[in-house]
């Protein structure tokens, strides 16, 4: 396994970058996820109009891998459908768990491909997935 | 299934080419605990020597890895039971942790005064002392199905004792001392519709027979490693996922707790829930592997083996008039397991005795008090055969026993 | 004392010699558990392949030899904390599960509502969370002892905190986060003087330093066999004879009893009442055989080479202006535990990335979320050295923070 | 080991002899020992009378081991007086822990001397000292 491999550029830009990092005024879906063995801790909030994701943005704390998976995932879900954000989710917990394998099947993942390795190191696997859950978790409970 | 090989098996056996007071060993003692393949030693050592470390902590190479052949060895015991999650399997200590967790989270909590706890007479006093504490905290009531005359569970003698008072019954898939195989299956079904949950004590029967808890329809299971090639100080309970789900943890402490603040805590997911502390990675590794080593082997031909061993120790102790013999007549009803007395010595002496001539076989009241003072027997001998026990063993006991006999004319 | 040598001792230890990731194993998770010398490894599986059988019960060889083998390993035990008598000694499967019994059947038999039970804020869950159970069950309540900036505890702190409805105080002897080492012998003197009873958890500190519980006065101390290159499985609850007369058994089933009837049960002498179940020979075997190998090198020795490493360990460290450093500055006041933060660096990303340099440490709350809490920090990282840790494995680790850092830049 | 040294003929005799097992009318002092672990279970009956054990019986079960000793003690003690009872038991307890070891300190106990081996064969001295230590409690609690 290689370091370069997984704290990739592109993770660890993402994870000093602060820009989805704040509250929301108007947020209508918030949902709280964490890792209670390693401590990850994050807050997603989402204002959902019309079956749309119109803002999102999270705040809490974690490693490099939680804190730049989150980010990312807000990035790629603002202003999608809430269809969309789910089939995104779904499709990055079948690439972390290589169910889906096929590049071109991942590319809707856009730079969150860059998480395709972490699971040679199976100790952060949970660091990545956090927020994706998190997601998940918040759609269904606000379509509940 | 490989052929079965007796002298390849006893060969996998260091403590089987022993000698005791100069005489090869005859071990017929397994009922007490079983001996270990090379196979199973190994694994542990290995462990130890390789990948130690104290798993669900770690970030680093030792940590995972301990962490994943631990859930491995979860993983093995989930698929030997046929259990539908491997949330449904908890490492403890032994089967008598394993029953106590029960007699504590489950029947402390969900047992009131006036319910009535059924067990059997022949219940080992693990699976009696701890529902007597719940039964007397609890003010609730103690009914014990007894044995007809074959020394087996009529199940007129179920239906009689599980009544709609009844919310838990609790025995033993095979008895340690008779042998006798009770209907288990029936009595989960009648239980059932009585509402009651229900407790299997395998004990015995889990490393003889195969057990699928979805078959058996059983709320709860336990057994024990050291009782079947494993290691010493591994044990396992398993209970359906909605029931563990409802309990209160038992021990509390590391690795089972999700939140911990000054005054509360919130407990982590099964089945980490119920296992507090440091759990025994080398011992859940051992027990896999020795789960490994009998599945190969497989449950067909170790009951053709112990069919075999049980009918001729049968026939051959019938020879002896000195020598009664408790427990059902036939060998297909029966563990190998086999209890007598022989008139005018008493077992401690035959023990003794036979020991002297390499046969280790154990005497007493094997854990089952309220069973030997049911049988009016305050001790008896007790042989009990394994995988790599052979006929010419069985003839060696009955020299010794002749020579005991002997001794006391 | 024999002669400190490290590379013979670093040779007794398989598993240090492996490589991780393509790089030598630098173990310093010694706090979560330690590796095994080859003959504890030895003495365990010549157990198993010449004596193996269930103590306490049997009239043959391997059942008298077995029962001498684990009273053996628990006189050991004995001398080696000092206690006045074996039936002081109750082995149990680790730490917890022994803290867990005290507060069963102590704290629960003892403690009354308006009682007080005091912890230092820096426990490990293990001695928080049944103790949480304790008063919340009995409506007593639970007070903390917090640090000075020293982390360390101030004795006016104890005296502030343990008052006149103080019932009992539990307290490690050593933190597993921060080292440090607490005044146990003037907190269980002012303690006594209060009426309350103490528990001390050595889960720590009874592998590092000499510990005797005569001289400390302590009424219960804990430890586990696999931080002091012991098998996992087996740990000790010592309890001073008086109290653990009077307390009610914990686990009940087999070897605990005297006499089973149907309704009752009479309990077994000391230690047997609290040891239920077929016990872990082997473990305790071993455990036996890792306090051989540790007496043989001595404390004295052992503490030597420690303090050599953490003070060169925190000289290194200090040199890293990115890096902040828990607990007291002087390596004489503390345990061979050192935590650390990284600017920066989350704990999870320093101990992913040291890993890939064969550095083994440990990232997380340690099992101690209140004093992470009090500390204000979710997560550090830690280090822990034992016996085979050299100043060398320092030199490595420096050099992979130093990469660790440059990935974060 | 051999078997004979522990099973002689003295031992096994005494085993089934049973002029010893019985109530007495008047006893005055009673007492229960058992060996829980293996079901031996005796009682033993005493009269004594200004310092003397006037007369001794013994009723209970067990292995030929305990129900030789109990006997062979009971025959030892009758007529004895209780202190001289006490040195018996002494010496027997103490020869079993192989404390003493001289023939000559160990010819109070007459055939009693037949456990001496008894040490061969570890699982089972609790069985030959069960009536001693029974003995001794007995006297115990009379003075008390
Ligand atoms: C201070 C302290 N107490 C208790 C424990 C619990 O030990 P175990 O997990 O072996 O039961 C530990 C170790 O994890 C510890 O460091
Ligand atoms: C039927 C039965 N139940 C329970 C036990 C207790 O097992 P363990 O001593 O391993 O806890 C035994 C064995 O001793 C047994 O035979």
């Amino acid at each position: 396994m290689s370091l370069e491999s997984i704290y990739t550029d592109i993770i660890l830009e993402n994870s000093r970058s602060d820009h989805n990092r704040k509250h929301l005024d108007c947020a209508n879906c918030i949902e709280r996820g964490h890792n209670p063995s390693c401590g990850d801790d994050i807050v997603i909030e989402l204002i959902i109009k019309d079956g749309t994701v119109v803002d999102a943005a999270f705040t809490g704390s974690g490693c490099a891998i939680s804190q730049a998976s989150t980010s990312m995932m807000i990035d790629l879900i603002r202003s999608k459908s809430v269809d969309e954000a789910k089939v995104l989710a779904d499709t990055f917990l079948a690439m972390i768990k290589k169910i889906i394998e096929e590049e071109s099947d991942l590319e809707i993942l856009e730079d969150a491909i860059a998480f395709k390795n972490i699971s040679n190191m199976p100790a952060r696997v949970k660091c990545a997935v956090l927020a994706w859950h998190t997601l998940k978790e918040a759609i269904k409970r606000k379509q509940a | 299934m490989r052929n079965f090989d007796i002298e390849k098996i006893r060969n996998d056996f260091p403590a089987l080419s022993r000698y005791v007071h100069e005489k090869p060993l005859v071990y017929l003692d397994n009922a007490a605990t079983t001996h270990k393949p090379q196979v199973v030693l190994d694994s542990v050592a290995d462990y130890y020597r390789s990948f130690n470390a104290n798993p669900h902590r770690g970030a680093h190479f030792l940590g995972v890895t301990a962490t994943e052949l631990y859930e491995a060895s979860r993983e093995t015991v989930r698929d030997f039971i046929n259990a539908s999650s491997s949330n449904e399997i908890i490492f403890t200590k032994n089967a008598t942790e394993a029953l106590n967790l029960i007699a504590y989270s489950y029947g402390m909590v969900n047992i009131e005064e006036g319910d009535e706890i059924v067990l059997c007479i022949s219940e080992h006093h693990s699976n009696i002392v701890p529902w007597q504490n719940v039964a007397k905290s609890k003010k609730a009531s103690l009914k014990y199905m007894y044995l007809d005359e074959n020394h087996t569970l009529d199940l007129k003698e179920v239906y009689r004792k599980i009544t709609d008072k009844t919310k838990l019954v609790s025995i033993a898939h095979m008895s340690n001392v008779l042998g006798t195989i009770y209907p288990v299956k029936e009595i989960v079904e009648y239980a059932h519709q009585k509402g009651a949950v229900v407790v299997i004590d395998g004990a015995q029967s889990v490393p003889h027979m195969k057990t699928d808890v979805r078959y058996i329809d059983a709320d709860f299971l336990v057994f024990s490693g050291h009782k079947l090639m494993g290691p010493m100080g591994i044990g396992v309970l398993y209970g359906r996922e909605e029931l563990l789900l409802g309990m209160p943890p038992f021990l509390m402490g590391g690795d089972m707790i999700e939140y911990v603040e000054e005054e509360t805590t919130t407990y982590a997911e099964l089945p980490y829930k119920f296992e507090a502390g440091t759990p025994n990675v080398g011992g859940a590794i051992g027990l896999a592997a020795a789960i490994e080593y009998l599945s190969e082997i497989g449950f067909e031909a170790l009951h053709k083996h112990e069919i075999e061993l049980t009918t001729y120790a049968l026939k051959r102790l019938k020879e002896l008039p000195y020598v009664t013999i408790y427990g059902h007549k036939n060998p297909e009803q029966r563990g190998p397991v086999i209890s007598f007395s022989m008139k005018g010595c008493h077992p401690h002496d035959v023990a003794s005795i036979v020991d002297t001539y390499g046969v280790a076989l154990r005497a007493g009241h094997h854990c089952a008090q309220p069973l030997m003072a049911y049988l009016k027997a305050p001790a008896s001998s007790r042989i009990s055969f394994y995988i790599y026990n052979t006929i010419q063993e069985i003839d060696i006991l009955i020299d010794s026993l002749k020579k005991v006999r002997k001794w006391f004319l």
